[in-house]
Parts: structure tokens; C-alpha cells; sequence
């Protein structure tokens, strides 16, 4: 056990299975010298070599056409886009590639990779680098949207998409990625996707959220603890695939829920939350669902964004109207 | 990276060979490759006249570009080498080893595990997306250099295509991880009705990569209608440099064609398509369970429920 | 008046804002000769001559980037992407580029350009043709997205779509391009983007749907009156602006929805709907929300399509059920 | 389309010409590039070292690249050229009309009306996806000359940026329109850490587009830190050969420039950079409702009550 922060468990992921498995190898903008923006593929080119730490040309899509490729070849590549919101230049090479290989190839051909990227917003980035655009790939069969939270979670998410066969979009919060520290297991060790945690049983409503945005559900779990309101919190983790028993389960006992998430209200996967308790868990609920969410407005200028990202006061909000309508 | 600036061809439309020009290809290579072009060109007819009979899907003929898709494709070793086509090489594929019925039937809508591509068969499956395969295709080869395999991957593109995004990507990439990999642009004048000058300024399209200069001798697809857009006396003139008659004249000229040969050749190519369309016919058709086949190695949840949902239906109906 | 199908119907709409506005021009690949792989552009090069109506090189993205462009030099521009499917190649110039223009610039510059494309099921396409990945777009404020459903509000919508001084996605329905003629006026005449229409009232059940989908609901609704359920249609028109009024005064007067898209499952607008509802129509809905949509798998080949896509069947069955519950 | 390839270095170290070569700018013209290079490295100075005491958000330095970025828009006509940058062309924008208090003050997070581009000045936005304002730069310069106006654009790259894909098709484009578009590609030799070589095998950035080798003196941006992957010799080798110092070497051979002359133009460019960046500090803060301008000429129904929840909301606080 060693305490870790999510950087920092990224970063072991990827050393583990680097050293496990040789054909692991990671590429992308900046991951070999300079060891990624954030830092976070720090060491592994001194430790696993040129061959297996690439800094590519500046072009995302062919970034993620040649991870396909690679992995065709028999290699496992993890590949960084810089910033999720880059993914955009990637577009077409993911969900109607990457996705669709094994469809396509019925099954001849499938593509064992890993896109890592960092997202989300509050920590005064220019454009395109908050973008939490997660809910794009949904559409996008074939391809599983991974969403950690925390430093334990994060390591073993990442391990389970290094060696999952299929494709695996795996999105980093960097705003959290130096929050905190926690234990961390040593060794390797695999989280399995469609499996949501519930990591806090109360009474009165339930929040879902995923990535940075449990941390906000937490610090106002502990704020409505204080006006009595009790609350479930649940981390989905996974989008694809996403965890309909947990979530229905875990609503059916309260009644009541809020989802939270820090991309744009409209479209956005909380939609599909709300939309699948409305037809599975509609006879035990008590209340309308809420949503707490970004406005639908492009992502603003850094001194824009606490504004513009859902808060701990408007979680707090939502879920004392939730609790007493 | 290296791109072939030159125009390679060297046969006028009498089948004499331009002054001072030489083959390079053994008299053997040559009978084979007239082979695989005229079963390219017949097998475009038999498919072209089964879509008209609503028994093929959209099918793309390869009329007029024979030489470059059957030149290319004979420069590979199938048992080593990858081929990542765009969509006219079928019968570059079959020479590399993809049952022509399996082709014939995943045409014929039959499109199961029974007509993927064959393990140990080294081909991508044809995709659609113009140009996104040609990153996979340096992928592919700076994967087999890494594991150190002595291979070379073959990607094919059009001049159409050639203007995607995509194609300077993948060649940049190439050029830096030093991938060992060819593009063959195939610039048969169209882009479905958009015609070369349209495409780009560019003085030759070999600057782009090894670039073949052909004619697409046919409709886009058989859903394209071309009269609409091309002069005829376009055709007319590519006809006069059809590549299969240029090949044949120059090997009757000397003395290594001749009816009767003609006549058996395409008997035997002939028997060949017959037999795999006769076999194509009785693969399985498609189930529908089969939608959620190969997704995912393992079916979420979700989907399992989805396909319960459809097959409950399915077998109500 | 003229009788006129969806294709019709747009062309006239092209032919008709070419002729008032001179600067209006139509770019994409095979518009101009060929007019169009559907003919939707046909006759306008003859008409309105080449600097006009321009065949583009094969380049999604730069069809996009570069109307961005004519538009602040004060061209009208109508790209035209071949489908909707190719939208991909250019996803990076759609959201992050001429979307947020008008915002990026502070309202200094904005972006009037409308991107049609052809998309939707059962015509037999190869992969990509079919995809409607409409809900892909929800997520990028800045550009609204019109799905018509028939040929007067093709023609009506397309024509405010070119003169609306913000970006648009209007998404056309291929597999009802030609299904049938209705009147639709000679001259110039447009739809207001936001407002879905009420096309049929009933009692029972509320079915929301756009694009083609409405023609599965309008069967739909015939079977269903024959079963003494009686229902309401809504055509949503444009998916952004989102009417939330109208569907939710229409699900309050039923008591009951279901949502009919033809996008898979999962991350479908449909989501956003059947979301909204449970938060705004809460205290009206007597039944669970039902979406019937293709299924979560990347579009399949053509001699699958029939049982991927929502068909009458599917959308009787769930009707009934909802009815009943 | 064409693309210049031939190295257009004419200054040594110390400020001499190279053999044979002869300056084609007037002195008029010297002085004037030498004042605004100046002023480009000097503005670094001062925003980099706000930044530092947090009063300005990330900031990319152009020290080493003055000469290519006030070279070639010296070459312009505010009135009537367009400027589409990339992001280390600060002063290109200055001298084309973009008043440099705006700047500062959108660079101090007072991003409203009162910052953006005044109209009629001919500038897009500084815009974060590289590459992708090339294609606005081929749209823009088409649409120009099909209204018949006498205008070109000049768009802005890096070598990074270069590699991606919108780069091809903007140029592919560019050329078949005819397009009145400069593409301007800095070669300051990184992309953030990435060095030239691994960015492309081609054997010179110039034949990409129009090219100025430059290096980059200074960090990527104030995130950045480039002791991770730079060797200091490079930077050194580099600062041997700093743009201004040759040039002010050269006029002061030339007799056009000397100490006072120096200590003058300096003092009088720290005055305006004062100067605007006082006026900076006092535009107009960001407010919240601000959020939902400029999103759309009418804000449709549901963005209006989001609003009035943030604004509601906000009130309260
Ligand atoms: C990204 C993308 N855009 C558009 C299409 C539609 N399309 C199919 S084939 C074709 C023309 C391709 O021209 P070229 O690359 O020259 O190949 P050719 O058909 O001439 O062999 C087009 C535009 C597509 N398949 N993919
Ligand atoms: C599409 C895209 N990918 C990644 C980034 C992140 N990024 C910002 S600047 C930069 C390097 C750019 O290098 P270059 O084009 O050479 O310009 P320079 O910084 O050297 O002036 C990168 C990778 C981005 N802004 N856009
Ligand atoms: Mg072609
Ligand atoms: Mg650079």
C-alpha cells in the first residue's frame, strides 16, 4: 500500500502493466520527455525505452488510427490525447472506427486499446482543455466510457482497460488529479466496468454523479447531513456500460434523486440516467428527478467557469427541493 | 518516405511497349497478372448484372484500373505481407488469399462469421470511411516492425481520398516512425462525378505517394448514374488505353496470346466466378440474433436485454 | 402551391433563397453536375452557375472550416455533407469551430451557415450512410439541429435555417425522400425553429418522435385507434431549441409518453426528453416513460436493418403497454 | 499555390550579411520591424512576469520568432488583409489594429464586449484547436475574392500544427479555389517538448508552405517547463542567433542605431506598454450573466431560464 493521489495511480497503472506485458506501450503529445502536460507518464521512457514511449506528431486522429493499427498488430498501445476535448479532431477515427472494428470484421479483428485524456474544468484552462464531452460517445457502440473518481478506482479502471480487448475510453479529471491521496494498492489490480459503488447509504435522496463531479456530491452529502437530509451517493464509474441495477436499486430505496454531472445539462448522460429510472424505476419514486449540471453554453473563459459548472451549493439546492416536494 | 514521381506506363494502346521502355516482369508474371485482371473485369460483370437482378448489394467496379489494383497487389508475399484496401481491389484480396466466395456471398447480403476474413488471411476489411484506413495501415506496420516481422502493408486510396485529412496524417506518421508501408493512390480521374482537376491543383498526384494513373472505365457504383456528369468522349478515349487490351495486344504481338488462348482463359475464370457465386449462394443468411454478435467481447447487460427484447419479438412474429 | 416530396421540397427551398439572395451559395462534394447523390441540388449549377454551386474536394472538415470562413466574409454558404455519418471527419469544425464562433468572438463575428445531410435507415447504405447520430450535436451549444419530418416543413425549415444568422444542422431524412408529394407553397415561407407540432391528438398516449420516426408514429397511431387507444403526436421539428413547452402540455394532457427515435438506446435525444418530462411533467405522468429506438449496436449491415430500426410493430407494442399500465 | 523553399536567413551573428545577399526592406521599413520586434519581446517580459504574480492567465511568448511574425505581417494592409493566427502573433495583431490594452486585458481575464476585436479590424479570434483555423483562413479569402475584394489573408501555423490534418485540407483547398491566402508556418522547432524531427521526416517544413525556421527562446507557455526536455546548448545556440540582436547589430553597423537611440525606443515602448496596460486593469470585470450572450443571436426559451436560475441564484449570494 503506498498513499497516491490520481496522477499518481495513472501513473503506477501504466508502469505495472508496462512492465508486465511488453507489448503495452503508451503514445501520444508530450508522454515521453516531458511525461505528459500533467506529468502523468512520467519516468515510464527512461524506465521502458523510445520504442514503447512515443511522442507523436501533432495529430490526434492518426493517434488513434494507428493505435488500431498497433493493436491489429499484436502491440496493446494506451494512447493520450492531450486534452479530451481534442478528441473532436479524433472524432471519426474513434466511434466509427475504433468502435466498430470487431462489428466490422465480425469478429476477426478486434482492437485492444486504450485512450486516456484529461478533462473537466476549474482549473482555468483555454478552451477545449475543460470540455467534459463524455457523453458523445455513447452513440458511439463498441467502445466503453470509463469515468474514475478517485485515486483507488482510478488504478484499477485503468488496469481492467488496458486488458480489456475491447476499445476503452478512459477520461481523467484533472481537476482532482492532485486533491488528495489515498491508499493505493502496490500491486495489480482490476476494477470491472459496469459495476457502479455505491459509496455513501442514506435515506432521503440519491445523487449520481461520476468523476469530479462525486467529489462535489460528497462535500454536499456532508452539508445536507447537517440540515438532517440523509443522502445515497452513487458513483457510476462507467458509463459503457452503464450499471442500470445500481442505480434503480439505489433509487427505489430513497425515491428521490438528483443527478449530477459537469458537462452540459441538455444531451448530457445524466439524460439517460433520468430517462431509464422514468421507465424502470418509475413506481417507486416520490419526486421529479433534477439534474444539476453545466448550462447549455459553450464552456467559458476561466474567469467564467465557477459560474458556469455546477456547484456545491446548487447540488445542495436541488436536493432539499428533491427531498421535500 | 519515398514517392514515385514518374509515370509508369509503358505500353501503347497497340500493345507495343514505348520506346526504349522495358518490362520488368517475368513472362510468367505477366500470364498471371492478365489472368487476375480479366477475372477482375468478368467478375465486375457478373456482379453488376446480379445487382441489376436485386440479388448483390452496391457493388464498385474495378473496369479500367485493373493494372494498377493487379500490378500492386502481385508486388506482396500474401503469407507475410497485409493488404488495407479502399474498396476496388476485390481481386487483390483474392489473390492474398480471401475466398472470392466469401466475397461473392457477403455481396449477396450474407454477411456472417462464415464470410469474415479467414484467420491467417492478412487483410483489413474494407471500410468506408474514405482515407480513416490509412492510419490503421501505419499502425499495422510500425506494429509489425516493433515485434520485429519482416512485413510490409499495402494501403490503398483514391484520389479522392487522397484529400481527407487522414492521408497527410497517416504519411507524416509514417515518414517519422519510418513504417514500413506503401500507399498506392489510384487516381482514376473521379471522385464519384468530381473529376481530378476539382480535387486538387497539384501538378500530379504522385507527389502525394506512389500514384498509378488509370481510368475509372465504369459507373462510381451501381447506384451512380455517370452519364450525368462525364463526357463520353472521355470513356471513348480511356477505352483506346483500356489496360486488359493493352496487355493482351502486347502479348499477342508476341507470340504469347492468341484466340484460342483467350478463349480458354476466360472459360476457365468463368468456371471459377460460376463455382464461387454456386457456393456464395448457399452460405447461411443472416440471423437476426446476429446484431449482437461481436460488439464486445462480452455483452453488457443492457444488451443482453436488448436482444432478449428483439428475440422474444423476433419469434412472435 | 405544388405538389412536391421532401427532395423536391428542398431543392425548391435552395433554388428559391439562391435566387433572392445573391451571395447564398451551396458547396459539398457532387453538388454541382451530378447534383447531389440524391439529386437535391439538381439543376441549381445550371441555374445559378459554378462560383455558386461548387463541387469541393473530398475533405469534410475543410467543407465546414471553409464556410466558416465565407460566412464572416459575408457569404451564405449550404454545405452540404454527402451524409450525416461523415459528419465525423469534420466533428472538430462543427461544435468546438462554428458553433462557438459568435461566442468565442465575443458577438464580433458569427457563423451563418447551414450544413444539410442526409442520413437514416432502411434504404440499404453502406456503413456510415445510416447512422443518425443527431443526439452527437446536442452537447455543442451554438448550433441548432432541425430534423424534418415532411415536405411543406422541409421547405419551410430549410429556409429559415438559411437565413438564421447562427449555425445549422438540418439532418434530412433519406428513406422518406420520396415517399410521398403534399402541397407545399411556390413562394418563400419559413417554420420558427423551437416549436414542435402537435400533428395528431388523442387521449391515451403521447408519442414524440422527429424526422422519419414521425411516419412510424402516424402508422402507429392508425393501428392503435383501431384498438380504441387513442393518441397524440408530437413532431419535435428541431431537437436545439428543445420545445419543452409543447411536449410537456402535450404528456400532461395524456398522462403517458413514449419517445420513437430512430438512433439507438442509449445517449439518444429521446433520453433528453423522457428526462425532461420526469422532472417537469412529473405530477402528470400515470405511467412509465418508454423510448423505443435501434438498438445499442453500431448500425448494421443492410439485410439487418429491419430488426435494428424501431418498426410499427415496436412502437404499437410499447404504446399498448403504456396505455395499459 | 506555391511554397517558398529556400532558407531566407540574411543576417550572421553579428549582424553582417550574408555573402551576397541584400536586405529588400527600406530603412523606413527596418526601423519600423525592429520597433515592433521589440515591443513583441518586451510585452513577453512584462506578461510573463504578471502572470507570475497571478494578474495574467497563461501566456505564449514569441521570443525568437519576432523577425518571421513582424516580417510577414509588415507585409500587410490593415485596411484590407486579414489576419487568422495562431496564438504567438500578439504583435502581429497590434500593429493590424487590434488595440494592445484589449489584449492586456483579455490576457487580465476582462473577457467582455469592451475586449473583443473592434469592428473593422481585420482579425479572426485567436482560436486553441491547431490547425483548425486554416480552413477559415481558405473560406474567408474565397469568399473575399467572390465579392470581388482586392484582399489576402494571412493565416498563421506552427510546425506542430502543421501535422494535423485540417492542415492538408485547407491547402488542398486553398489551391483548387485559387484562394487569396498566405499560409504562414513557424518553424520554432517544438511542439511544446516535441522536437522537429519527431513531428516529420520531411526534409523541410518549407515545402509544407510558405516557412521561417525560427526557435523558440523562451518556455512553451507559462505552464510549460522546457528544462524537462530541452538542452540548454540548444537554447544557447539559439540565443546566439536572436533575431533582434542581429538585426539591431546590423543597423548599428549601418549607423542607424546606437545606445541612446536604443535606450529611447525601449523607454518609449515601456511607456506604451504602461500605458495599455493600465487601461487593461481598469476594462470592465466578467459578470455572470454574461455567460449566456453571444451564444446565440436569440436565446431560445430553455437557455433563458437557465439563466434566471444562475441570476436568481446569484443575487442570492
Ligand atoms: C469520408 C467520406 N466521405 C464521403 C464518402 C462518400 N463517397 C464514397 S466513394 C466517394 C468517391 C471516392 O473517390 P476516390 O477516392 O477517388 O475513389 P474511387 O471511387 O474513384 O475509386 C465518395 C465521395 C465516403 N465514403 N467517405
Ligand atoms: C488539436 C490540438 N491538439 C493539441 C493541443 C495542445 N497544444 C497546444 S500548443 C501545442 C504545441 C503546438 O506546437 P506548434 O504548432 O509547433 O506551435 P508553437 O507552440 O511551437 O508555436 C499543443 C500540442 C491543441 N491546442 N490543439
Ligand atoms: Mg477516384
Ligand atoms: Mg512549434
Amino acid at each position: 500500500m503506498t498513499q497516491r493521489n490520481v496522477l499518481e495511480a495513472i501513473n503506477n497503472a501504466l508502469d505495472e502493466e508496462m512492465s508486465r506485458d511488453p507489448n503495452v506501450m503508451v503514445l501520444g503529445l508530450d508522454v515521453g520527455k516531458l511525461g505528459g502536460v500533467f506529468r502523468a507518464t512520467s519516468g515510464l521512457l527512461e524506465k521502458h525505452g523510445a520504442q514503447r514511449v512515443v511522442d507523436t506528431p501533432l495529430a490526434e486522429a492518426s493517434i488513434i488510427g494507428a493505435s488500431l493499427g498497433l493493436a491489429i498488430s499484436g502491440m496493446v498501445p494506451v494512447a493520450e490525447i492531450q486534452f479530451l476535448g481534442f478528441t473532436a479532431q479524433a472524432f471519426h477515427q474513434i466511434g466509427p472506427q475504433l468502435a466498430r472494428y470487431r462489428t466490422r470484421s465480425r469478429g476477426r479483428f478486434h482492437c485492444q486499446v486504450t485512450i486516456r485524456a484529461p478533462f473537466g474544468g476549474g482549473i482555468s484552462s483555454p478552451e477545449f482543455h475543460s470540455d467534459a464531452v463524455e457523453a458523445q460517445f455513447v452513440q458511439s457502440p463498441g467502445i466503453k466510457v470509463v469515468m474514475p473518481s478517485n485515486p483507488y478506482d482510478a488504478k484499477g479502471l485503468l488496469i481492467e482497460a488496458i486488458r480489456d480487448p475491447d476499445p476503452v475510453l478512459y477520461c481523467e479529471p484533472d481537476r482532482i488529479y492532485r486533491l488528495a491521496r489515498m491508499e493505493v494498492p502496490d500491486g495489480a489490480y482490476t476494477i470491472p466496468f459496469g459495476k457502479a459503488a455505491v459509496i455513501r447509504e442514506g435515506a432521503d435522496v440519491t445523487l449520481v454523479a461520476w468523476s469530479a463531479a462525486v467529489e462535489l456530491c460528497l462535500l454536499a452529502a456532508g452539508r445536507l447531513a447537517d440540515d438532517g437530509i440523509s443522502v445515497t451517493v452513487v458513483d457510476l464509474r462507467t458509463l459503457v456500460p452503464f450499471d442500470v441495477e445500481t442505480v434503480v436499486s439505489a433509487v427505489a430505496r430513497t425515491g428521490r434523486c438528483v443527478v449530477v454531472h459537469e458537462a452540459p445539462l441538455s444531451g448530457g448522460f445524466g439524460a439517460e440516467i433520468a430517462a431509464t429510472l422514468a421507465s424502470e424505476a418509475f413506481y417507486d419514486l416520490d419526486a421529479p428527478i433534477a439534474r444539476v449540471a453545466a448550462y447549455d453554453v459553450p464552456y467559458p473563459a476561466a474567469p467564467l467557469e465557477a459560474w458556469y459548472l455546477p456547484s456545491v451549493e446548487r447540488v445542495v439546492a436541488a436536493a432539499r427541493k428533491t427531498a421535500r416536494q | 518516405m519515398k514517392a514515385m514521381t514518374a509515370r509508369q506506363s509503358i505500353l501503347k494502346p497497340d500493345g507495343r511497349l514505348l520506346n526504349g521502355a522495358k518490362s520488368s516482369m517475368t513472362d510468367a508474371a505477366l500470364m498471371e497478372a492478365v489472368r487476375w485482371m480479366l477475372m477482375s473485369r468478368i467478375y465486375d460483370e457478373r456482379a453488376t448484372a446480379l445487382q441489376r437482378q436485386g440479388l448483390y448489394g452496391v457493388f464498385s467496379p474495378a473496369a479500367g484500373q485493373e493494372a494498377s489494383v493487379v500490378g500492386s497487389a502481385m508486388a506482396l508475399d500474401p503469407a507475410r505481407d497485409w493488404i488495407v484496401p479502399q474498396y476496388r481491389e476485390l481481386i487483390a484480396l483474392v489473390r492474398h488469399g480471401y475466398p472470392l466466395e466469401r466475397l461473392a456471398a457477403m455481396g449477396m447480403g450474407r454477411i456472417t462469421h462464415a464470410t469474415r476474413i479467414p484467420e491467417g488471411v492478412n487483410v483489413l476489411p474494407t471500410q468506408v470511411a474514405l482515407a480513416a484506413q490509412l492510419p490503421h495501415a501505419v499502425g499495422l506496420a510500425w506494429g509489425l516492425k516493433l515485434q520485429k516481422k519482416d512485413s510490409v502493408v499495402m494501403a490503398y486510396v483514391g484520389d479522392g481520398g487522397s484529400s481527407e485529412g487522414d492521408f497527410h496524417e497517416a504519411l507524416n506518421l509514417a515518414g517519422v516512425r519510418q513504417a514500413p508501408v506503401v500507399f498506392v493512390l489510384q487516381n482514376n480521374q473521379w471522385a464519384i462525378s468530381t473529376p481530378r482537376r476539382m480535387q486538387s491543383a497539384t501538378s500530379s498526384f504522385a507527389l502525394r505517394a506512389a500514384g498509378y494513373v488509370t481510368y475509372r472505365m465504369s459507373f462510381h457504383n451501381t447506384t451512380d448514374n455517370p452519364s450525368l456528369y462525364e463526357d463520353p468522349k472521355q470513356r471513348d478515349e480511356a477505352s483506346r488505353r483500356d489496360p486488359i487490351d493493352r496487355v493482351i495486344k502486347h502479348l499477342t504481338r508476341r507470340g504469347l496470346w492468341n484466340d484460342e488462348r483467350d478463349e480458354q482463359t476466360r472459360m476457365s475464370i468463368r468456371a471459377e466466378i460460376d463455382a464461387a457465386l454456386d457456393k456464395a449462394a448457399s452460405f447461411p443468411a443472416v440471423t437476426p440474433g446476429q446484431l449482437f454478435d461481436d460488439i464486445y467481447a462480452e455483452l453488457p447487460e443492457r444488451l443482453r436485454r436488448q436482444r432478449e427484447e428483439l428475440l422474444g419479438e423476433g419469434s412472435k412474429e
